[in-house]
């Protein structure tokens, strides 16, 4: 049974296990793992966090269960909110985001986990892939105490030497200073989780690192699949598999109609 | 003078602000900067569409964007946000039309969308921004430019104004005069939309009484729309059920529309 | 009749013939001679007039009668109110204020205008007199498209050839474009009206002027009583005495307790 | 593993945040910078001055501000305005102990005030002003530096943040978990308070349930508020009667309340 899960499943669970009670979690939109993540920490250790959903902002750890999916655009949020702000308004106290957390996509990943979300191509007047934009990853990557890079894909053309634009700064060029070099007050990305693996960033340098392979992938598949040269962790660790709690409290409470095993 | 009920003692009286859509529709010319609120004002976009306005320079994210860029209407993007949410990442056609340089994008992030609207409102040439420090955004968006503070030399973004020409929104309720109360919260950033804007619409489910307002002057959102729009179920069109019932109808409680969510 | 008029009465009735119709008054703490002006104002010919009152935003002209004195720090106003916005909130929208007008006080008058709030001594950390301090006037007076001076007395005492400090920038050192220069965007004061006259700005100086003394006031007694050389436009003109409908207006409809005429 | 109500599956449950206004008086310390809401929190202000607390740096304004200052607790005043309103133009104890040098006084106005809280709430090392150039605030408040705009040139004072070590304020009604709600508008600059502040005590009316928060999470006006005291006519002493019945009290309606009015 603990054997039969998701790979989403696997990564909303590695997630959950990292945030801590008290944190303040802001969820953007479309990223139903994510979601996931953050009610299954909040459900099993976390009942003094506060989770935002496009501003709606929300403790429920008292409730049984919540609709799923997806908050993305779904206004009815604010059914079990306990407060509500508007884009603007919600960077009004930014500096105690310190205990914030937040997740972030990309089409683009570079080895100093900075991120890109406005589009692929060399010009950026004629852009090849023109992206979504940047929403508000760069104030949200400035000040959260530390966020996740989040991708439900792992392929070379994400993972990508150099972004050909950055819209959020994660570790620059490099170097433990690399933000402080900048005048960032946030800590900065922590992990990348993807469906193959979890990534750190190593203390000196803060370029991506290998930090566990998931059940039944392989180093070189990894490496196959990253863009750049990517350092490892000996010995490079198994991803922890789910436990039967956590899979029954995140298939009960969290995910009963099964969207993150489709 | 004698007391006339109503009227000023020089015989005039207070001037209501309503008006149709197609009127509203006029205000917005070829070649203005527009911007759009959220739940989108469809009763008005439609107008502006029929009239075939050209080359605005549109502040708006997700569909109601995406439709005035299919329809011909933009020639740029203050842009901070294109995508539909789940699956849709990228709006269409403004993929299309950016991948193809049919028009122009003032890239951005809603941090920086918001300072650069309050500083057009509190009438100031700049107002700085952290976020977007270190990204490429002052690179592609050559307006945001790095400055280091004056007070402790930190690195920093200077934003300039961002001042809509007209300003279009939805909400639940105004009274004649201008005095708009949403349901519940303003949209995203409908309220920095319209202090930023020389001239707003409020397209609105239901015109109420003045005595309604003043019942309740807490809850007046936008004080002195420029003009108002009766446009019940006016932004129903486009935008998910459950966001208009949220936002749009006046007259039900929460607990009555929890029946819909 | 139109000779039983207070000063105060006098005086409210100047300020609201200058008043127009659709403009944004706004009218501070403790200034009942103002509050009078803008209701009658209001009353007489400004059905689209907004009176602010300590950031409640209101449109009475349908309404007979309101109490009177005093709004100044008495929140009862916001019954009469269609909007409310604190102190904060109420410098979100100053793009707009070339259509606002306000009214200020000062320990001290300059020649050009400028006013002081804060106190009066050389030294400022052993002020002989401690003012109040400046409340929002450097704002208002920043960003108003016109504000008129409003003072309670007319001596040597206020009336300085310098102000001890500036709170409020008025003409500065004179010209017209004093304000241009340092980058107001307000028209600046227009008017000072006192119980002995009213004074105007020289279109080309910006040095306050003797525009019309109140009957039975004298040019000589007003000079005694100014600190420094004041212009005056020839012939001077006396000020206009309320006409019969004025008054009734503002006895029955603005003041019917009398409140200007203690 | 089972479903507990209202416990995590750890076995632990969220924490209340109500405390007593002798607890809550103990945060602010010898030094600190506080700041003062209105109405005026007055329970807590009371144990303040018992506890003879000290050397404070006050942003207020108005007769709370003139309470502390005549007990000796203040150094420093972040003054905009320190009267009394109609009869009381100047604030009697604020202008003797300002005459004798007692207290120093941080020269500003509304705007620069607000300005600089929200600096602080933002995490900038400045944000501009245009309120007070060509004044002699810069003059008689060093901190405030005039600066020429990095894009036009303009002449603007920098202002720096405002932070408060802990700010109190008085409201009607919130919940164990630190959701405020205010009766009608909150009042003054409370909210910038709030903000700006590392740590925020709030005294209130009435503590009512989660679920009614809940029943209107729009009206929430403080989203976490790091303490709540119960002070039922908390505020009353001090306040006129209007203001009190206007902002403090939740339950009635305004149409009851102009009973009083």
């Amino acid at each position: 049974m603990p054997n039969d899960y998701s790979l989403q499943e696997l990564m909303a669970i590695v997630l959950a296990r990292d945030l801590k009670d008290g944190e303040v979690l802001r969820v953007g939109v479309a990223m139903p793992v994510v979601e996931a993540a953050v009610r299954l920490a909040h459900l099993r250790h976390g009942p003094n966090m506060e989770l935002i959903f496009l501003g709606a902002r929300m403790n429920v750890a008292h409730l049984y269960s919540l609709p799923m999916p997806a908050f993305g655009w779904d206004r009815r949020v604010v059914r079990w909110a306990e407060s509500y702000s508007d884009t603007g308004h919600r960077f009004e106290r930014l500096k105690d985001w310190h205990n914030h957390v937040f997740f972030i996509g990309g089409v683009q990943v570079d080895p100093y986990g900075n991120t890109n979300l406005i589009g692929v191509g060399p010009d950026y007047h004629q852009l090849r892939f023109r992206g979504p934009g940047s929403v508000g990853t760069p104030t949200l990557s400035t000040h959260v105490g530390r966020y996740y890079i989040v991708l439900n894909s792992h392929t070379p053309r994400i993972f990508v030497e150099r972004c050909d634009y950055i819209s959020s700064y994660g570790w620059g060029t490099g170097g433990a200073d690399a933000r402080r070099r900048v005048g960032l007050p946030g800590g900065g990305p922590k992990y990348c989780v993807t469906p193959l693996c979890v990534m750190d960033f190593a203390d000196d340098t803060k370029r991506l690192r290998l930090h566990s392979l998931h059940a039944g992938v392989s180093e070189a598949e990894v490496r196959a699949q990253t863009g750049f040269a990517l350092q490892t962790s000996t010995p490079i660790a198994t991803t922890e598999p789910p436990s039967a709690e956590e899979l029954h409290t995140l298939r009960t409470r969290v995910d009963p109609t099964g969207f993150l095993r489709r | 003078m004698a007391y006339e009920k109503g009227f000023c003692v020089n015989g005039t009286e207070r001037q209501p602000r309503i008006i149709d859509e197609v009127e509203a529709a006029s205000w917005v010319q070829n070649g203005m900067t527009l911007a759009v609120g959220s739940p989108a004002p469809m009763a008005l976009l439609r107008h502006l569409i029929r009239r075939g306005v050209k080359d605005l320079t549109v502040i708006d994210s997700g569909l109601s964007l995406d439709l005035l860029i299919a329809a011909g209407c933009v020639r740029k993007v203050v842009s901070y946000y294109a995508g539909g949410g789940f699956g849709v990442p990228v709006a269409p056609s403004f993929r299309r039309a950016v991948e193809r340089g049919e028009i122009e994008v003032w890239e951005c992030e809603e941090g920086i969308l918001t300072t650069g609207l309050q500083a057009a409102a509190q009438a100031l040439p700049f107002l700085p921004w952290r976020g977007g420090v270190g990204t490429s955004l002052p690179e592609v968006n050559p307006d945001l430019k790095v400055f280091l503070d004056p007070l402790n030399g930190e690195t920093l973004l200077a934003v300039p104004p961002l001042k809509p020409d007209v300003t279009l929104l939805h909400a639940a309720a105004a009274d004649a005069y201008g005095n708009v109360q949403h349901l519940g919260g303003p949209g995203w950033i409908d309220l920095f939309l319209y202090r930023a804007a020389d001239r707003t619409v409020v397209q609105v489910e239901r015109v109420i009484a003045n005595e309604e307002i003043r019942a309740n002057p807490w809850a007046t959102t936008i004080a002195g729309a420029d003009a108002i729009v009766r446009a019940p179920y006016g932004s129903l069109s486009l935008s998910q059920l459950s966001v208009y019932f949220r936002l749009c109808l006046p007259s039900l409680s929460l607990s009555q529309l929890s029946v819909y969510l």
